[in-house]
C-alpha cells in the first residue's frame, strides 16, 4: 500500500528459533500522532505482509503478551509510543531475547513460566475458603515489601534484558525471583522455608550480579533487583542462624 | 540487533567489575610467582624490580592498582547493595564507586611519577 | 486433511476467571486420576478480560451488607430481567469465592488501616462492596489463579483455538471440540466426557470496544451453530468513557476508568460545555447507560468528523492531585500521548461487556449433555445490565460451580463419538478462506464495526436495526469471498482474523435480531422508537435459536422465583441504602 | 551456577579482603616512593608474624574468592557446564600454591 504523508522505516526480524529461515524484512509504515509500536506491527500484518506473526491481547499494558525488542531494548509494545523509541525515523523490531522464538515476533514463554513455578511461585494456604479473611495491617513492613513487587504482569521484559539469564540458562531470572520475594513477605504463606530453599539452589537468587537491567526496564516500575537483594539477605540470615 | 539496554550505568558497573576481577585473577599467579622468587633467587627479583622503573612496567603496575581499586569499590558497592536494605538510588552508588576508584588510582599514579 | 485426535476427561475452553476456576475446582471435586485439559486461544492467564478488571469484585462482606442486599441491587441493576436463581447464587457464593481467592489462592486484596478488607463504592449499589487490589484487581486475581493452575497436573493446550462444538450423531450430547493448534496451523479434535466453555463473549464487533483482542464471540457462535438457545442477546453494555485516539491505533476504545467521573471529572461537548445535566440530574455521575446515551446524543448533534467524541476534563481538580489519585490512568494516557491530568482527553462510549449468552441452569448445565458454560459466555445472571464489579464475581463464582458440577458428574459421563458429517463441515468452514482469492479482512472488520456502532449501538430504532441486519448479512457474504493466502498456516494471524470476523458476523446478526425483537427499553438496550421500559410484571427475555439458515428470536417470561417487582427480600426495617 | 554456599564463600572472602586490600594499597603507595627493591620489601616483611598472618589470610581469601569468580565467568561467558568444579578447584589450588610460596618467600 503506498503511503502518503510522513512514514517510518521499519525493520522486522522474521523466522523461527531453529534459524533456518531467519531474515530481516523492511517496511515503510505511515506515521501517526498517537501510534504505538504494536500499531506499527499491526499495520504491517494487516496491510503489507499478512504472514507476520506477533502476540498481543489486552492492548493496554495489563496482560504482558506484547513484549518485543524495539531498537535494541525489550519493551511492552502496546504502551510504547513510537516517538519515544524511534531513532532517525527508524524502528528495528525483533522478538524478545532469552526465549525460543515460535515465529517472527512471538516467543515461547513456557520456560519463563516453568521457572516462575520452579521458584516456588505460588501461594501455599494457611486457611480455607470457610475461614474469615484475616486482618492484615497494610503498613506492616512485610506487607509493604510484598505490595511493592506484586503487580508484575509477567511480560518477560526483565527476563529478556538480563545478561545473567543469557549466560546461565538455569538462572530463574528476575521475575520469578521477584515473585518469590513477595511470597517470602506474604504473611499468609505457609511455605516460606520452601521458597528460601529453592532460591538457594543452583539457579537461584545468588546468581544475580545486580546488573539491574530488570529494574531499569520493567514497564510497571517494579524493582526486581532489590527484591533479589532481599532474597540474598534472607537466605544469608537463615544460613547464619543455622537452619 | 545492538542491545541498547547495555548502556545503563549499572550494566557498565557490572562489566567493569567483572573485567577488573578477571584481570586480577589472571595477574595474581604472576604476581605470586615473582614474589616467590625472593625465596629462591632474590637477585632475579631485584632484576625484575629494576625493570619496574621502565615506563611500560610502570603503566602495567598502575593498571593493576587501578584494577584493584576499581574492583574494591565496585565490590563494596555490591556488598552494600546486597546486604544493606537501602532503597533504590543504586546509580548514585555506582557513580560513587567509580569516583572512589579513580581517586585511589590517581593517588597511586601521582606517587609513582 | 491431517486431523490430530486426542482424548481427555474434562476439557476447559478459555483461561479467564471462569476457565481457571473451573480447572481448579474440577481437580478438587473429580475422582483421583481424572484428566483435566485447559485449551486457550492465547497463553494461560495472559488473555481474556478477567485480567483487565480494574475496579474490583462485588461481595457482601462489608459492614452491614448482606447477600440479600447484593441480590436486590443486582435485580434492580438488571431491570428485573436477571434469572433470579442465578443472580442469587452469584451473590450467595461471592463471599466464599473471595475468601477462597484470599485464603487459598493467595490474592492480596487491599485492606483498611485497621487490617480489615477494604470495600469501595461502585455506581448503582446500595453498599460499599467492591473489594480490589488498587486499580489492577484483575492482574492480581488472574496471576494468582494462573500460578495455582500451572503447578497442578493440568494438560495445557496453549494457543489452541476452538472452532466447532461437535455433537454426537443423534445430536443429544457433545462429543468434543474441534480446535486449531495455532502455532502449527494443524487441526486437532479433542473428545471429552465433559466440556466447560468459558470463552468469555466479548462485544468486539463495535467500532469502539474495550475487551481483549482475543475475544471475538467464538463461544457464542459455536453454541449457536450447535443449536443451543442464547438469551438476552440484545444486551450490550457500553462504558461511557473509552479513549478515542484514531482508527489506526489499538488504544482506541480502551477504558478510562469510572472513578474519573466519580471524582468530579467533567464531560465537555464540542462547544466546550458540560452537557450531562441536560440528560440526568446526577450529571456525569449518572449510571453507565445514561452517560453513554448522553455522550452519544451529543456526538450525533455535533456530527463533526474532525472531532467525533466528547472530552473528559480533570484539570479543574488540580493536575497534581489527579496525577496522584489516578496514577495508572494518567500514565496510560501519557504513554499514548495525552495529558489526562492537565489537559482534555477525547472519549467515546465503548462496547464493554456482553450480558447475553448461552441459556444455562444455575449449575452451568446447558441443553446439551456434556456441555457446561460459565462466565461471560453464559446468559442470565445480569439480565439487561451488569453492575460494575459483578462481572468478575460472575466468572469466578460460576467457573467454580462448573468445575464442581462436572467433577461430581464426570463418573456418569463417558466418551462419545462425533457426528463425522458435522466434523467435516466444521473443518471445511475453518478452511474456507484458503479456497478464495486473498482479500483484505481488516476492511470488512472495519465495516462491520461501523455498521454495528451506527445501527445496533447505544441507541436503536427499527429502521436502523433492519439496516444493521442487512449490512451484517452483506458483510457475511463478502467475507465468504475474501480469502487468505494459503502459504504457511503456522501462527497465521490473518487466518485467525478471518475466523474472528466469521464469529463476529454470526453473533452480530443475532444481536441485531434480538434488538429488533425487544420493542421496549431496558437497561443497556435503548429503543428510540420504544423508549418505555414496559410493564415490569410481564417482563420477558429474548431467546435466539438457529433454525436452518436463519435465527429465530422468541420471548420468554421472566420467572420471579425469589422476588417480584415491588417487593424486596431485605428484612423489614432495613434502610434502602447504606451509602450516604 | 552459584549456590548459597559458594555465594557466601565469595562474599565473606570479599569482605575479609576489604581491609587487606586497603592496607596493601596504602603500603604500596607508600612503598613505591623512591623506587622498589627486593631488600626494601623483604626488610619490611621478613620475620614479621604480623605480615605473615596478614598476607597468609589475604592469599587464602583471594584464592577462594578468585576461584569462585572464575567459575562464574567460565559458566556465563564460556558457557561451560561440566568441568566447572574442576576449574574452580584447580584455580584455587594454583592461587593457594603460588600464594603460599610467595608469602613464605617474603616473610620467612
Ligand atoms: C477493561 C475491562 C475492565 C473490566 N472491569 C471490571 C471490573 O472492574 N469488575 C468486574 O466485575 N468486571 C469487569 N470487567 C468484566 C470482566 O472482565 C468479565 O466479566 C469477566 O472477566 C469475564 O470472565 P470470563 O472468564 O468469562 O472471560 P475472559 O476472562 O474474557 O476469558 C475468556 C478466555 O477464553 C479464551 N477464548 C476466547 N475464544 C476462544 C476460543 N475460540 N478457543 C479457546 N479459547 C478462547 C480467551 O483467550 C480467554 O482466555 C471488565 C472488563 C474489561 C474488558
Ligand atoms: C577488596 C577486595 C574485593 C572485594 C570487595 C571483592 C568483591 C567482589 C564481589 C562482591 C564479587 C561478586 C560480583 C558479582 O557477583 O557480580 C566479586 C567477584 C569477583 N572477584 Fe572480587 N573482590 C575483591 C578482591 C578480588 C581479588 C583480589 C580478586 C582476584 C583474584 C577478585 C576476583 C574476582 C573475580 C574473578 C570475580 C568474578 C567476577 C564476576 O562474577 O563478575 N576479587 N568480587
Ligand atoms: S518484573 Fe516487570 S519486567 Fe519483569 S515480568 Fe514483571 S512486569 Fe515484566
Ligand atoms: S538484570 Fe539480571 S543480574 Fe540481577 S539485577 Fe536484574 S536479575
Ligand atoms: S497487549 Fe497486553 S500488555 Fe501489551
Amino acid at each position: 500500500m503506498p503511503a502518503s504523508g510522513p512514514t517510518l522505516s521499519v525493520a522486522v526480524h522474521r523466522g523461527t528459533s531453529d534459524g533456518s529461515t531467519l531474515r530481516v524484512d523492511h517496511f515503510t509504515v505511515p506515521a501517526h500522532d498517537s501510534q504505538t509500536v504494536l500499531d506499527v506491527v499491526t499495520w504491517i500484518q494487516q496491510n503489507a505482509d499478512a504472514t507476520l506473526t506477533y502476540r498481543f491481547a489486552c492492548r493496554v499494558g495489563m496482560c504482558g503478551s506484547c513484549a518485543m525488542t524495539v531498537n535494541g531494548v525489550a519493551r511492552w509494545t502496546c504502551r510504547t509510543h513510537v516517538s519515544k523509541v524511534i531513532r532517525d525515523g527508524r524502528l528495528e523490531i525483533g522478538p524478545l531475547r532469552n526465549l525460543p522464538v515460535i515465529k517472527d515476533l512471538a516467543v515461547d514463554m513456557d520456560p519463563f513460566f516453568d521457572k516462575w513455578a520452579a521458584a516456588g511461585g505460588s501461594h501455599a494456604p494457611t486457611a480455607t475458603r470457610y475461614d474469615p479473611v484475616v486482618d492484615i495491617d497494610p503498613q506492616a513492613p512485610e506487607r509493604v515489601a510484598a505490595n511493592a513487587g506484586i503487580e508484575c504482569i509477567n511480560c518477560s521484559v526483565c527476563y529478556a534484558s538480563c545478561d545473567t539469564v543469557a549466560g546461565n540458562p538455569a538462572y530463574l531470572g528476575p521475575a520469578a525471583l521477584n515473585r518469590a520475594w513477595t511470597l517470602v513477605n506474604d504473611l499468609k504463606h505457609a511455605d516460606t522455608k520452601g521458597v528460601l530453599d529453592v532460591v538457594s539452589g543452583s539457579g537461584g537468587c545468588h546468581n544475580c550480579h545486580s546488573i539491574g537491567s530488570c529494574t531499569a526496564l520493567c514497564p510497571n516500575e517494579l524493582d526486581p533487583l532489590s527484591s533479589i537483594a532481599g532474597l540474598k539477605r534472607a537466605t544469608t540470615r537463615r544460613a547464619f542462624r543455622g537452619r | 540487533m545492538r542491545l541498547a539496554q547495555r548502556s545503563q550505568p549499572l550494566w557498565l558497573a557490572h562489566v567493569l567489575h567483572r573485567l577488573s576481577g578477571l584481570g586480577l585473577a589472571l595477574f595474581l599467579p604472576l604476581h605470586f610467582y615473582v614474589l616467590g622468587m625472593a625465596m629462591s633467587q632474590p637477585e632475579r627479583l631485584d632484576g625484575f624490580l629494576h625493570w619496574s622503573e621502565a615506563p611500560m612496567v610502570k603503566l602495567a603496575e598502575f593498571g593493576l592498582v587501578f584494577l584493584l581499586a576499581v574492583h574494591l569499590f565496585g565490590g563494596l558497592r555490591l556488598l552494600v547493595l546486597e546486604f544493606l536494605p537501602w532503597p533504590a538510588p543504586h546509580k548514585t552508588l555506582a557513580a560513587g564507586a567509580v569516583a572512589g576508584a579513580a581517586l585511589v588510582s590517581g593517588l597511586f599514579l601521582l606517587n609513582a611519577v | 486433511m491431517q486431523l490430530d485426535r486426542h482424548d481427555t476427561d474434562i476439557l476447559i475452553l478459555g483461561s479467564g476467571g471462569a476457565g481457571l476456576f473451573a480447572a481448579l475446582h474440577a481437580l478438587q471435586s473429580a475422582p483421583q486420576g481424572t484428566k483435566v485439559t485447559l485449551a486457550v486461544k492465547g497463553l494461560i492467564g495472559k488473555c481474556g478480560c478477567t485480567r483487565m478488571v480494574q475496579g474490583g469484585y462485588n461481595v457482601s462482606l462489608g459492614p452491614g451488607d448482606s447477600v440479600e442486599r447484593h441480590f436486590m441491587d443486582t435485580i434492580h441493576g438488571g431491570k428485573w430481567l436477571p434469572d433470579q436463581d442465578m443472580a442469587w447464587k452469584l451473590c450467595q457464593l461471592a463471599p466464599e469465592r473471595v475468601r477462597e481467592l484470599e485464603n487459598e489462592i493467595g490474592c492480596f486484596f487491599d485492606r483498611n488501616p485497621d487490617g480489615t478488607l477494604h470495600h469501595k463504592a461502585f455506581a448503582g449499589q446500595t453498599a460499599d462492596r467492591t473489594v480490589h487490589k488498587g486499580d489492577l484487581t484483575g492482574i492480581e486475581i488472574i496471576n494468582r489463579l494462573m500460578e495455582q493452575v500451572l503447578r497442578r497436573p493440568v494438560e495445557r493446550m496453549q494457543e489452541h483455538r476452538a472452532v466447532g462444538l461437535i455433537p454426537t450423531r443423534d445430536g443429544a450430547a457433545l462429543a468434543g471440540v474441534l480446535m486449531i493448534d495455532m502455532r502449527t496451523g494443524g487441526f486437532r479434535f479433542v473428545r471429552a466426557k465433559a466440556v466447560i466453555m468459558c470463552t468469555g463473549g466479548g462485544p468486539t464487533m463495535y467500532k469502539y470496544h474495550t475487551p481483549s483482542g482475543d475475544k471475538t464471540m467464538d463461544g457464542l457462535a459455536m453454541a449457536l451453530r450447535a443449536g443451543l438457545p442464547l438469551r438476552d442477546m440484545e444486551m450490550v453494555q457500553f462504558h461511557p468513557t473509552g479513549l478515542l485516539a484514531g482508527a489506526h491505533t489499538r488504544m482506541t476504545g480502551t477504558v478510562l476508568e469510572e472513578g474519573l467521573r466519580g471524582a468530579g471529572g467533567q464531560l465537555l461537548n464540542h462547544a466546550g460545555q458540560r452537557f450531562m445535566f441536560d440528560y440526568d440530574a446526577k450529571g456525569e455521575r449518572a449510571t453507565r447507560d445514561v452517560v453513554s446515551r448522553g455522550i452519544y446524543a451529543e456526538m450525533r448533534k455535533a456530527n463533526d468528523p474532525e472531532q467525533e467524541g466528547v472530552f473528559i476534563s480533570m484539570a479543574h481538580l488540580g493536575p497534581e492531585n489527579v496525577a496522584q489519585k489516578f496514577k495508572g490512568m494518567v500514565k496510560r494516557c501519557a504513554d499514548c500521548g495525552f495529558d489526562l491530568a492537565g489537559g482534555k482527553v477525547e472519549v467515546v462510549p465503548t462496547a464493554h461487556y456482553f450480558m447475553g449468552g448461552v441459556v444455562v441452569d444455575p449449575d452451568t448445565r446447558t441443553a446439551m449433555e456434556g456441555l457446561y458454560v460459565a462466565g461471560e459466555d453464559a446468559g442470565g445472571a445480569h439480565g439487561s445490565n451488569r453492575l460494575g464489579g459483578n462481572g468478575v464475581a460472575n466468572s469466578t463464582v460460576f467457573g467454580g460451580v462448573a468445575g464442581d458440577t462436572v467433577g461430581a458428574e464426570i463418573g456418569k459421563l463417558s466418551l462419545r463419538d462425533p457426528d463425522d458429517a458435522i466434523l467435516q463441515a466444521e473443518l471445511a468452514r475453518a478452511c474456507h478462506p484458503f479456497g478464495q482469492t486473498p482479500g483484505h479482512v481488516q476492511t470488512l472488520r472495519n465495516h462491520l464495526q461501523e455498521a454495528m456502532w451506527d445501527h445496533v449501538g447505544v441507541m436503536r430504532t427499527q429502521t436502523g436495526l433492519t439496516r444493521g441486519v442487512a449490512q451484517v448479512a452483506d458483510l457475511k457474504a463478502e467475507l465468504m469471498h475474501c480469502g487468505v493466502e494459503d502459504g504457511s498456516r503456522a501462527f497465521n494471524l490473518t487466518w485467525h482474523d478471518w475466523l474472528n470476523m466469521a464469529s463476529l458476523c454470526e453473533v452480530s446478526d443475532v444481536i441485531a435480531r434480538a434488538a429488533l425483537a425487544r420493542e421496549n427499553s431496558r437497561g443497556a438496550h435503548y429503543r428510540e422508537d420504544f423508549p418505555d421500559p414496559g410493564s415490569l410484571d410481564s417482563s420477558f427475555f429474548t431467546v435466539a435459536r438457529k433454525d436452518g439458515d436463519t435465527v429465530n428470536v422468541t420471548h420468554e417470561a421472566v420467572r420471579f422465583t425469589i422476588v417480584s417487582p415491588g417487593e424486596t427480600v431485605l428484612p423489614e426495617g432495613e434502610p434502602e441504602t447504606l451509602v450516604g | 551456577m552459584l549456590t548459597l554456599r559458594l555465594y557466601l564463600a565469595q562474599r565473606i572472602s570479599a569482605m575479609l579482603m576489604v581491609p587487606f586490600v586497603i592496607v596493601h594499597l596504602i603500603a604500596m603507595i607508600y612503598a613505591i616512593q623512591g623506587g622498589l627493591s627486593a631488600a626494601e620489601i623483604l626488610g619490611r616483611t621478613q620475620g614479621s608474624a604480623f605480615w605473615f598472618a596478614f598476607y597468609g589470610l589475604f592469599v587464602v581469601a583471594a584464592a577462594v574468592h578468585g576461584a569462585i569468580g572464575l567459575r562464574v565467568i567460565a559458566a556465563e561467558w564460556l558457557r561451560l557446564a561440566r568441568g566447572l568444579d574442576l576449574l574452580m578447584w584447580a584455580a584455587g589450588a594454583l592461587f593457594l600454591g603460588l600464594g603460599a610460596r610467595a608469602v613464605l618467600a617474603v616473610t620467612l
